[in-house]
């Protein structure tokens, strides 16, 4: 121990040489700043030494850098999110919307769910596994801050083509990081999708979701409130992790050495993360926290600065506390560093030894930082000191850093090619005419990387733990029983949630405000064949870059389309993520916005699940069928076709399709139900024969096209699985609410496969070769 | 009196609160048992449930075998306590001797989960008598480390002696040896297994309701061992 | 500060999957000299005096490698 | 026949789980005086005939360490 004290008492001497404070910073005006380097504009910059009267410290650049960024500030997207706050519906369940970590809606007077989506694209491609482990841990974090316990994970994926080498290299690590870290901290993964596409090939998307569940009345708030206060930094020893683009004030100023190679990648560690989530849990119910927030990107610099502004008061803090796991840390770093598994709590002085006994007892460190101070008596709250060893480092008003970062009004252009795109329309192209050939592309499709089985993943995802899954893979939504509801009568059953997370970027590179739209009208649709009442939705908007006019338009035009969706289907966004950025050299990815939709079940056990189970049972389709080809996967898989304009919206459509799968599933007519999505309805019989292996045989109605019925995707749709004789109050159900329903045809074990009547045969055995075996041929 | 079944929380274990449901739905009380503490409250029977016990970054088990609650639990299963380990707790059983064997990284050494089916090779154990012999069984497994390895002398032992209580049929999920899932001490109170019966106890939420025959089985078991002991 | 470094290998009877996923992928890099990959755990332990080569030993042997499937060697890292 | 030894080991500012893990088991087992573990892998690279530590190299490069949070370094084992 003593070698290592010497050690660090020589880096101190060194550091406090170096140490840029507050005190010299006002004495020396004209210091050159690297501050370009850390990616601030020279208006910015200007303000940054408005707000402080001098020129800012190195600690306080890094500060000002890391919140004004894109990723911490939303300068490019704050004009247009707030559309959302503007269209979203009036719902009383909202307890906490857009702006808190996560949204927050009531299931009952006194039970509350928690949610929300959350990108890990750029850290996941550099490296794979720990960029997506530690996705999955900030956005469980979210959910933890909430006062929630965290009780499942999604995860919404998109890779380049599968065929490519660096695809092998990517999915495996992305799904073992996904798979580590979520096994690992006990969360069931309920959910989720995997798209190939080449666009995304050099930048796959990783979003994660957590979903939690919270007594409302434990609903937990970030404010920094109560002056003399006490800061609380509990979990994991800080490191260097994810500094990044910090780094350039290192080697500003030391010389250039020993500071490169500075690992922009965060390591997770699980284990961590479960205890933190159970201290954090025995803290809320023994009421011992006023205030807390997770440390996801930029760590210490945005929780801090976060949790004073929102209590508009001050905040002190000794620096110097932080535990640190490499000595020779400067504050600048300890700063910006994005080590995992911390929270920040403000408790009480009179609380914070129990609070230190609960973390003791989990086997997690907790250190008093600080404390909150009072407002400035001029107003605009307090200021944030951070002192490091006694002389002050970093003195500036913490809303400065947290909400008043710049606002831009990035330049939009509508694409001028737009109508050549809506002219090359797909419903043109060859297609299959004879039976031969549709039988063989309902198996080619089968077999494409997009439709294909995706149990290689899934199977990796524990999804059971907990006890409480009642839906997952590859059900169409994750269903969960919330444990301890509905107990008292038997007839009414426990309570359930159910969780669908959608997009398709093929669509909004079409046509990004019907896009955006298509993905709402999906998730929510998956959400409702289950039975499912929808009631809230979160965002993951990921695009290009905003400097790009052309994106700065589909990101506009997805955010008017999914807002203007949500007031339409009464369901409000709650909370979500902007990922800009997304592309390789100057080609964006597909505009791709990833919508999670939550619904609820009022007893559990009446989900409706997916796939043929009984015999007997008469098969429906519901909704609609349209000769609507462009963007689908037929046109893509089959001719690497993509133009024209997508399949159309029909929200109207939706709402009446959940409204009648809600009262089926009530009095139990249904016995199964999918939607119908990708690759149409070809697609869900393959899927639904596959998930049990019985067999079905279905007559299209004698004035369809074939082609058209077995492959178009049009929107509002669902097949359903009735017990015989049902048929006649279901198809009044449907008449009700204004959906076309028509018979298909019956559940019959003996086709033992798929049998389209006049047309074609497949056998199960030869279903499952071209859907199980895509995968594993590709990844082993 | 209904029996009283403990169940241990490690940092880490994941499947405990799943475990004492099952207890609660085959009828008896769960004890939660903490693993910083040697004391096991008098209970009549003990659950390790699945999990990470402590990360197992090392060996899966490999660190929870040095637990306090873990001293006093050797003692009581060599003494006769019925003691059940599953998947984690499995592991824990084998790092602490009480099972013969280690679990490894699965061959494919992936995470895996699916729904099983297990032939139950020895229903004579505490946690296995309500069950027929040979009966076949579906429960989930999921694990990353879950090949089931000992040397040649020790596995024929097994056999030979008719300890290998569950074997995995369609298909081995991990590359375990012999095809073993579970297996049990001489004495029959040890049983451990990878997969997770406490996942198949309920309609809503488990592919059958084959997990319950082990709690049961062990209630019965030790209505047993009180009634011949009174 | 003194260091013992404890190799534990798999016992060569012991299925090594890592070890054979990269041997099979050696052929796609060009290498074929190659018979056999075996991997293992390298650990290092960190004294804060003088090295306790007896202790080291304890903890390679309770916790560090188990026997039924694994061996070990330790030795100070005279480096450090 | 001769012998490559590979060891990766996590560059020293990326956090180590495992070996965190290990050392607070430690004083469960009595153990005090060791004040930090960091575990990684041991790696034995056989080849049929001289070793050829440039080729060792492009595999420990290429297949067995991942550069972005790893570091390497090898030897040939002079036991074999
Ligand atoms: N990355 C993933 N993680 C978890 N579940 C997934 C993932 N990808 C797909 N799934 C599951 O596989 C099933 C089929 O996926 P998909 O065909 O995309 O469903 P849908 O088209 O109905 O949205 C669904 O249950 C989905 O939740
Ligand atoms: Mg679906």
């Amino acid at each position: 121990m003593t070698g290592k004290h010497e050690a660090a008492d020589v880096e101190q001497v060194d550091q406090e040489l170096n140490l840029d404070t507050v005190e010299i910073a006002a004495k020396t005006p004209d210091e050159v700043q690297p501050y370009a380097e850390l990616g601030l504009r020279d208006d910015e910059y200007a303000k940054i030494r408005e707000i402080l009267g001098r020129r800012p410290t190195g600690s306080e650049l890094a500060m000002y850098s890391i919140m004004w960024s894109e990723h911490c500030s939303y300068k490019s997207s704050k004009v247009h999110l707030r559309k959302f706050g503007e269209k979203n519906p009036t719902n009383t369940r909202m307890l906490a919307g857009i702006g808190e970590n996560a949204g927050v809606v009531a299931i009952t007077d006194e039970l509350a769910v928690t949610f929300k989506v959350e990108s890990h694209n750029h850290p996941s491609y550099i490296e794979p596994h720990q960029g997506a482990a530690t996705g999955v841990g900030g956005i469980v974090r979210d959910i933890l801050a909430m006062g929630a316990r965290p009780i499942a994970v999604m995860d919404t994926l998109r890779f380049g083509d599968a065929e490519h080498p660096d695809t092998k290299r990517v999915l495996p690590g992305v799904v073992s990081g996904i798979s580590f870290y979520g096994n690992c901290l006990g969360l069931p993964n309920i959910g989720g999708e995997v798209v190939f596409d080449a666009s995304y090939q050099g930048n796959p998307l990783v979003n994660a979701l957590s979903v939690g569940v919270l007594p409302a009345s434990r609903l937990q708030n970030k404010a920094a409130s109560g002056v003399g206060n006490v800061v609380v930094l509990l979990g994991q020893k800080t490191g260097k992790d994810g500094i990044g683009g910090v780094s350039v004030l290192a080697s500003a100023t030391f010389e250039d050495d020993a500071t490169d190679n500075r690992p922009s990648v965060q390591v997770g560690d699980p284990f961590v993360e479960k205890l933190l989530i159970e201290s954090c849990l025995e803290m809320y119910d023994a009421g011992l926290v006023v205030g807390i927030q997770d440390l996801g990107g930029a760590g210490l610099t945005c929780a801090l600065s976060e949790t004073a502004a929102a209590a508009e008061l001050g905040m002190y803090v000794d620096l110097e506390r932080v535990p640190l796991r490499d000595a020779t840390m400067e504050p600048h770093e300890v700063l910006a560093s994005e080590s995992q598994e911390r929270m920040l709590l403000i408790v009480n002085p009179s609380k914070v030894e129990d609070v230190l006994a609960v973390a003791e007892k989990w086997g997690v460190l907790a250190t008093a930082i600080g404390t909150v101070t009072a407002a400035s008596p001029e107003g605009g709250g307090g200021r944030l000191i951070i002192n490091w060893h006694g002389q002050t480092v970093v003195d500036c008003p913490p809303g400065s850093l947290a909400d008043d970062g710049p606002v831009y009004h990035r330049p939009i252009k509508e694409p001028n090619d737009r109508a050549l795109i809506a002219a090359d329309r797909a419903e043109t192209l060859p297609r299959p005419s004879t039976d031969a050939e549709l039988r063989e592309t309902v198996l080619k499709m089968a077999a494409t990387p997009n439709l294909a089985d995706k149990t290689w993943i899934t199977e990796q995802y524990d999804d059971m733990v907990g006890g409480n899954t009642a839906l997952s893979m590859p059900d169409d939504a994750g269903v969960l029983r919330l444990d301890g509801t509905g107990a008292v009568d038997p007839n009414i059953g426990p309570l359930g949630i159910a969780l669908s997370t959608d997009g398709n970027g093929r669509f909004a590179r079409l046509d990004p405000y019907t896009g955006a739209q298509l993905a709402i009208a999906e998730a929510y649709r998956n959400v409702a064949v289950t039975g499912a009442t929808p009631i809230a939705a979160s965002d993951c908007l990921n695009f290009g870059s905003p400097e790009d006019p052309h994106v700065m338009w589909q990101f506009a035009q997805a955010v008017e389309g999914l807002a203007d969706a949500c007031a339409q289907l009464g369901v409000p966004i709650t909370g979500g993520n902007v990922s800009f950025y997304n592309q390789t050299g100057m080609t964006a990815i597909h505009p791709t916005p990833v919508v999670a939709v939550l619904g609820v079940l009022d007893d559990v056990r009446r989900r409706v699940p997916m796939g043929f189970a009984n015999d007997g049972d008469v098969i429906i389709l519901l909704g609609e069928t349209f000769a609507e080809l462009s963007g689908s996967e037929w046109a893509w898989s089959q001719h690497g076709h993509l133009g024209g304009i997508p399949p159309a919206v029909d929200l109207a459509g939706e709402m009446a399709l959940a409204a009648v799968m809600k009262r089926a599933a009530e009095v139990e007519h249904v016995s199964a139900a999918h939607d119908l999505s990708d690759g149409g309805l070809a697609q869900a019989l393959v899927e639904s024969v596959l998930k049990h292996g019985v067999g079905a045989r279905v007559k299209l109605p004698d004035h369809a096209d074939p082609f058209v019925w077995l492959f178009a995707e049009s929107t509002a749709r669902a097949v359903v699985c009735l017990p015989r004789g049902h048929e006649v109050a279901f198809g009044a159900l449907c008449d009700e609410h204004g959906v076309p329903w028509t018979p298909l045809g019956i559940v019959d074990s003996t086709v033992g496969g798929l049998e389209i009547v006049d047309h074609f045969q497949i056998p199960t055995g030869e279903l499952r070769e071209a859907s199980e075996g895509t995968l594993p041929r590709l990844f082993g | 009196m209904t029996a009283r079944i403990g169940v241990v929380t490690f940092p880490g274990s994941l499947d405990d609160r799943d475990a004492q449901r099952a207890v609660r739905l085959a009828g008896a009380t769960p004890v939660p048992l903490w693993h910083g503490e040697t004391a096991l409250r008098g209970v009549d029977a003990v659950i390790l449930p699945g999990g990470f016990s402590y990360g197992d970054y090392l060996r899966g088990g490999a660190i929870a075998r040095f637990a306090p609650v873990m001293e006093t639990l050797i003692d009581a299963a060599k003494g006769g306590l019925p003691v059940l380990g599953i998947c984690n707790g499995f592991q824990i059983l084998c790092e602490s001797h009480l099972l013969p064997g280690v679990l490894t990284r699965n061959a494919h050494m992936r995470f895996r989960r699916r729904s099983q089916r297990l032939r139950v090779e020895n229903s004579a154990t505490a946690f296995t008598s309500h069950f027929d012999p040979g009966q076949e069984i579906v429960i989930p497994v999921k694990n990353g480390e879950g090949r089931y390895v000992a040397d040649e002398h020790t596995l024929d032992e097994l056999e030979g002696e008719g300890r290998v209580v569950f074997r995995y049929l369609d298909g081995n999920p991990s590359g375990a040896l012999r095809d073993i899932a579970g297996v049990t001490n001489a004495a029959g109170n040890v049983v451990g297994l990878m997969p997770h019966p406490e996942h198949a106890v309920e309609a809503l939420t488990g592919a059958s309701l084959d997990g319950l025959g082990m709690f049961t089985s062990v209630i019965a078991h030790l209505g047993q061992t009180a009634a011949a002991g009174s | 500060m003194a260091r013992v470094l404890v190799d534990v290998m798999l016992k060569p009877e012991i299925l090594d999957p890592q070890g054979e996923a990269v041997a099979n992928a050696l052929p796609r890099l060009g290498v074929n000299g190659i018979t056999s990959v075996r991997i293992g755990k390298r650990i290092e332990l960190d004294f804060e005096g003088e090295a306790d080569l007896e202790q080291a030993r304890a903890v390679a042997d309770a916790l560090l490698a188990n026997p039924v499937i694994e061996t070990f060697t330790l030795r100070v890292d005279e480096g450090s």
